[in-house]
């Protein structure tokens, strides 16, 4: 376009990129934080209600998901620290294993979603309209935010298949990985939410 | 100023011929100062829309029942006047088109963070602005909820919410990835030598604002996301039909929004923070103050959302525990104005019209401010909410603050931009036009809000129509001098004298560049040795 | 000096005088401050700059001192508001209901006004409901406002302390005819007080049954008359089973009153619109009146000849 | 332009964290199913939380960056515990 452009490589300010990505990070985490205000104020105001219908949530689905998202979560950072060290082959492997549990997390939730969806719960529905307020409340919050977090997972998956082909292009290398390495705190940031999704919705009783 | 002087040597960035032609070399330059022009226009042209939606509500006040539109039309008009001029106009306003222009200029980098990013969300906050313009052409109608998207009216009125609310969301992000730039930019590309504490105080006011888009934004974003779910799925968040809570509403859209008036008014006593030490060739007094406060409005500025809903039926506990903070968070603007006052003291005043604009909205604004005590205050906050009187508050304290800082910064900024002079003698008529019709139109709201009168009312008791009058007589008065201040602002850019470098002989970095700036900003990287302000 | 229309005028009124006579001071001192600098230390005047430096006492003072005045303020500001959370032992009571865009108040006994009449001197509760969406319960001349909200019981409280009427607007903006949404409150002597609330008619025993209730509960009749009179939609008498004119999609056409018509009209309002009525007024009650309640409705309209 | 030289967490660190992690995991499924009434909630958030740091900490590097960044971290959860402290100022006196 400009000249701009041939200076941006000139100087490349690796801190500068991650300082954004940090700063984006904020803002998810805050777009969370609203979802989790609303929860905690219906959570305090219909606790018997909540508790019932989070009986209603498969802990052992909740389960693997969770394990499947923290193995997922260290295989990304173990290909950042492959690509640190200049072993590609390691980092494409783990990018490609991360991406497969991602795939595997879907799967899982679509199943999840789907025996829902059977039993004729799903966003105004004719039966969610039966609810009492504190059910109704709960399956709304629980389809919105595993919902949103399903979002984010799949565009954390695009921003590693990103990452991906940039390793293969020699783009991401030992000596600048910026990609990958935002690539992969936004992988860990879908994780740190989920981590607090998980008890809210499945364990709490 | 001198005649002799030449067409500059250097390609300035209004003159580079990149590899678009025309308009495309603006819309897709990656350059800062390119990308403030671009927000400058778009902008103004907003503004002259809901400028022109302000007039014809005042047409239709000027007497009660219907005047020129019909009830369900006006309703439409207030709210769509509210989203422009708040989420198109005064969000973006101040730190897009001076924020990107001044802040690498003033700090001494050759641009923002990410030129790219900057460039993109120019382009967000049109699609934004496209849907919102939308919204009027649909075939459910305006959106007629108000700015405030109160549920569950919102979830429930047959017109075009979904529309209005996406646009919102849409400009919101617009607004996140602005804030993000200017932080980065600010945290990692300041001249070598230049502290955060000598850093010009412009500067300062965008960092505070910037981290208050960043991190109010996201909330209201997913509350209106929220709302549209509502509305599609049927999913009972705020509506208490279907099991909802509509204050739990008010409080999210608060939580941003609150913040969001100092996203406004930050950048505008920025502005105002450079305007008065160069027009009296003294140093700011309180530097340290002047900045502190700057974050201090903006964290505490977080805590005080509820002082909107003072009636809304919270509880009683936070009702004088919001009271008690916002009453604090307007200590932090008093020491701004005390700085201002003093720093004329001694000083050497040269009265031109970006001073005499700034003199405007130190008035316009002690006005707001202290207007906006009344409303803290919990006792006449019941007597005056949702009546004119806030209507007067926060049109004194967002046109006549934030938007008097914009024309007082568009005066001051001038000669650098285009490189030209306007009129002084046009400009000063302008001004003092501007500040009599802004205060007839009004100044009466106040007292007929205090009377009662509520706000978003098509229609009113006889006895309020002769201060609707004075209003709308105000309001063509206003228009009247907005005319002229950008005629003049035209003329002088098209076929205004050469300015020089340095007009009003200001001390900061982007005095030291020639006027209009070249390409890069700064042949070679400038060393900071000294504070700002410091003149001789 | 204050009037006396309500017991909480004097303190509200009090706050006000005293933070607008603060403020008065600064905005007239710090302007009066400002002009004069401007004119002496004009460049004319003053054409080279004396430095001033920080003088961070200077500047603590004036952290502190407005930082008293506001806790100041702030202080009024509560003490004045306090007493209308306080609801005294044994006051009248009264339940107003606002909805789409009237005002009804129901008196002990199931009596139902709508103006609200009060005897001048008794301390009144006045709980606030509503069916719809937010509106707004605000006397200015009382000094007393605060939002209606459905589902959340919201109260208010006061003593009339003048005879007279007085305007009662909506405040919360609540749709088309907000603006319209007025009442009068009435004070008068207890002794006429009783004598009009006891001819005031006790509300008539549901004549249209289930379908009028579920009606009246969704704010039906704000717009809908059942006795032919035009308010802001058609009236439902004699309507069901005629022939009406309607527009769908811009283009006119004739349908017949029936169930189906019924149907469409409440859940999807905009789809055809009726006469001239301009569209986007009526906003769907699908999420809200249910099939079953859909025959109800449909009986009853039945029933109106 | 990097101002320090960049830390490569080893992989033995991350496979260590991981399973401290899958622990704290199952702990928490533990305690959530015996009843303890109130103190369950404190518990599995309390957890969460120590999940939360971990994860932010050694999966995100916290750890090797600059105390600027560390701040602003902090602040971001200080702000956002702030805001629901104060919003349940108003529904828990309701
Ligand atoms: C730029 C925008 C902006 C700014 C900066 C402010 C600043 C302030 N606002 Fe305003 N406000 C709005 C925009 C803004 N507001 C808008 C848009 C609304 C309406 C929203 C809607 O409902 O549609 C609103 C509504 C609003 C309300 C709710 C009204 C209601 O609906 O009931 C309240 C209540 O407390 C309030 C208070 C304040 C206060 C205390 C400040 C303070 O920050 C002001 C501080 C400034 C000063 C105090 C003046 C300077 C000081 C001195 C000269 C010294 C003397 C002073 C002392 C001794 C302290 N505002
Ligand atoms: C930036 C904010 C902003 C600005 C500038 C204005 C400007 C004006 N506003 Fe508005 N207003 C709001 C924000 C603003 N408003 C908001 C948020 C609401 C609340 C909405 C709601 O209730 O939901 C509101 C509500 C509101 C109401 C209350 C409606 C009601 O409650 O019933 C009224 C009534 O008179 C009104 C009138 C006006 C008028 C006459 C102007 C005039 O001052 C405009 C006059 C200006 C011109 C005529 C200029 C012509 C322009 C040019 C020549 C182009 C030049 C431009 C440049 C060089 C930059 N506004
Ligand atoms: C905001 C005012 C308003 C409210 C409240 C309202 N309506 Fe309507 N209604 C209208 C208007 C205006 C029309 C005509 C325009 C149209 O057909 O959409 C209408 C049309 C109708 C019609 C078609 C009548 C005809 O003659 O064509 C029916 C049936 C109806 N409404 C039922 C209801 C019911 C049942 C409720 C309450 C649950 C209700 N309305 C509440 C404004 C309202
Ligand atoms: Cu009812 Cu406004
Ligand atoms: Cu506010």
């Amino acid at each position: 376009m400009s000249n701009h452009e041939v200076h941006e490589h000139v100087h490349r300010d690796d801190e500068a990129q991650k300082l954004g990505m940090w700063l984006f990070i904020f803002t998810e985490l805050l777009l969370f934080g609203g979802l989790f205000l609303v929860y905690s104020i219906f959570r305090a105001q219909y606790p018997a209600n909540f508790h019932e219908s989070s009986l209603e949530l498969s802990v052992t689905l909740g389960t693997i998901n969770t394990v499947i998202l923290l193995v997922s979560s260290m295989s990304v950072a173990l290909s950042l620290s492959a690509v640190q060290k200049g072993n590609y082959k390691l980092a494409k492997i783990m990018l490609l294993l991360t991406v497969a549990l991602a795939f595997a997390f879907m799967v899982n939730k679509y199943f999840e979603w789907g025996a829902k969806f059977h039993h004729g719960l799903y966003p105004g529905s004719e039966l969610m309209q039966l609810l009492d307020r504190g059910h109704h409340l709960y399956f709304s919050l629980y389809f919105f935010m595993t919902g949103l977090h399903a979002l984010h997972i799949i565009i954390g998956v695009i921003l590693l298949l990103i990452s991906y082909v940039k390793i293969q292009k020699s783009k991401v290398v030992a000596d600048n990985y910026m990609h990958l390495e935002n690539a992969a705190l936004y992988w860990h940031l879908v994780d740190l939410i989920w981590i607090f999704l998980f008890p809210l919705m499945y364990l709490i009783s | 100023m001198s005649k002799e002087k030449e067409t500059p040597k250097y390609e300035s960035y209004l003159d580079y011929q990149g590899k678009y032609k025309g308009i495309w070399g603006w819309v897709f330059s990656t350059d800062h100062k390119r990308i403030a022009l671009l927000y400058l226009y778009a902008i103004t042209a907003f503004f002259f829309v809901g400028a022109i939606i302000g007039l014809m509500m005042r047409i239709e006040l000027s007497a009660p029942g219907e005047t020129i539109v019909k009830a369900q039309t006006y309703n439409g008009l207030f709210t769509v006047h509210g989203v422009i001029m708040i989420f198109m106009v005064v969000i973006p306003g101040l730190s897009a088109v001076f924020g990107n222009f001044l802040l690498p200029l003033q700090i001494g980098a050759k641009d923002v963070a990410f030129p790219k990013l900057n460039r993109f969300t120019w382009w967000i906050l049109m699609v934004g602005s496209v849907m919102a313009i939308l919204t009027q052409f649909l075939r459910q109608g305006p959106p007629d909820t108000g700015w405030t998207f109160y549920a569950p009216y919102s979830t429930t009125t047959g017109t075009s919410v979904i529309l209005a609310t996406s646009a919102a969301f849409v400009l919101g992000f617009a607004s996140i990835l602005t804030g993000l730039n200017f932080i980065v930019t600010i945290h990692r590309m300041r001249a070598p030598g230049m502290k955060f504490f000598n850093m010009p105080l412009f500067p300062w006011a965008i960092y505070a604002a910037s981290w208050i888009q960043l991190l109010a934004t996201p909330i209201v974003g997913i509350t209106l996301v929220m709302l549209i779910f509502e509305r599609v799925f049927g999913i009972g968040f705020f509506d208490p039909q279907l099991g909802g809570d509509p204050i739990l509403f008010q409080h999210l859209f608060w939580i941003y929004s609150h913040p969001a008036v100092y996203i406004m008014i930050l950048p505008a006593m920025g502005v105002i923070t450079e305007i008065i030490p160069t027009f009296c060739q003294q140093k700011i007094y309180g530097y340290r103050a002047i900045a502190i406060s700057s974050l201090a409005i903006a964290g505490v500025g977080f805590l005080v959302w509820g002082h909107h809903m003072y009636t809304s039926g919270m509880s009683d506990q936070a009702r004088w525990f919001f009271s008690l903070l916002t009453f604090i968070v307007a200590v932090p603007s008093a020491i701004k104005v005390f700085n201002w006052i003093l720093t004329m003291y001694k000083g050497s005043i040269d009265l031109k019209p970006p001073f005499l604009y700034a003199l405007f909205f130190i008035f316009l604004f002690i006005i707001g401010g202290t207007t906006g005590l009344i409303l803290g205050s919990v006792a006449t906050n019941v007597q005056v909410h949702d009546t004119a009187f806030v209507v007067a508050h926060f049109h004194y304290i967002i046109f006549g603050g934030m938007g008097f800082a914009f024309f007082a910064g568009i005066h001051f900024w001038f000669p650098k931009m285009y490189g030209r002079m306007y009129n002084f003698k046009r400009a000063n008529w302008g001004a003092v036009l501007l500040f009599i019709g802004f205060n007839l139109l009004y100044f009466p709201q106040f007292i007929i809000g205090f009377q009662g009168m509520p706000r978003r009312y098509y229609d009113y008791l006889p006895e309020f129509q002769w201060a609707q009058v004075i209003s709308t007589f105000g309001g063509f008065l206003l228009f009247i001098a907005l005319i002229i201040m950008v005629v003049n602002l035209v003329l002088g850019a098209k076929r205004g004298e050469i300015a020089t470098a340095n007009p009003w002989k200001g001390s900061t970095l982007e005095w030291m560049v020639p006027s209009p700036p070249p390409l890069e900003n700064f042949d070679e990287e400038p060393v900071v040795k000294k504070n700002p302000y410091e003149y001789d | 000096m204050f009037s006396n229309a309500s017991n909480f005028v004097q303190g509200v009124d009090t706050a006000f005088a005293i933070i607008v006579g603060i403020s008065l001071f600064f905005l007239i001192g710090l302007t009066a401050l400002m002009i004069y600098f401007v004119i002496r230390y004009s460049r004319k005047r003053h054409p080279k700059t004396e430095y001033v430096k920080d003088n961070p006492w200077l500047e603590a003072t004036w952290i502190g001192v407005p930082l008293i005045i506001v806790l100041y303020m702030f202080y009024i500001g509560w003490e004045g508001f306090l007493p209308m959370r306080q609801v005294p032992e044994g006051a009248m009571k009264v339940k107003a209901i606002g909805k789409m865009w009237v005002y009804e108040f129901e008196y002990e006994g199931n009596k139902v006004s709508d103006t609200l009449v009060l005897p001048i001197d008794k301390p009144v509760r006045i709980d606030l409901y509503s069916p719809d969406v937010l509106h707004g319960f605000s006397v200015p001349a009382f000094r007393i406002k605060e939002d209606m909200v459905p589902v959340k019981d919201n109260y208010t409280w006061f003593k009339p302390g003048e005879l007279g009427e007085f305007d009662l607007f909506c405040t919360v903006y609540c749709g088309l005819s907000h603006s319209s949404m007025h009442s009068i409150v009435k004070i008068v002597p207890e002794l006429e007080f009783n004598k009009w609330l006891a001819a005031l008619p006790v509300r008539k025993k549901e004549v249209g049954g289930q379908g009028k209730k579920i009606l009246d509960k969704n704010g039906c009749f704000a717009c809908h008359s059942v006795d032919g009179t035009k308010l802001v939609g058609p009236t439902f008498k004699g309507s069901y089973g005629s022939k009406i004119k309607v527009k769908t999609n811009g283009a006119v056409r004739e349908v017949i009153f029936d169930e189906k018509y019924l149907e469409k009209s409440i859940y999807e309002p905009d789809a055809d619109i009726s006469g001239e009525y301009p569209q986007g007024l009526m906003k769907s009650y699908k999420k809200v009146i249910s099939k079953e309640d859909l025959v109800v409705i449909n009986d009853y309209l039945k029933g109106l000849k | 332009m990097s101002e320090h030289t960049p830390h490569i967490t080893p992989y033995r660190t991350l496979g260590i964290i991981l399973l401290i992690l899958l622990t704290l995991t199952f702990v928490t499924i533990e305690i959530t199913s015996i009843h303890l009434g109130a103190f369950t909630v404190t518990a599995a958030l309390l957890i969460a939380g120590i999940k939360g740091f971990i994860v932010l900490t050694y999966f995100m590097h916290l750890k090797h960056e600059s105390l600027l960044l560390k701040i602003l971290v902090a602040m971001v959860f200080v702000l956002f515990a702030i805001i629901v402290l104060i919003t349940f100022i108003d529904y828990a006196f309701r």
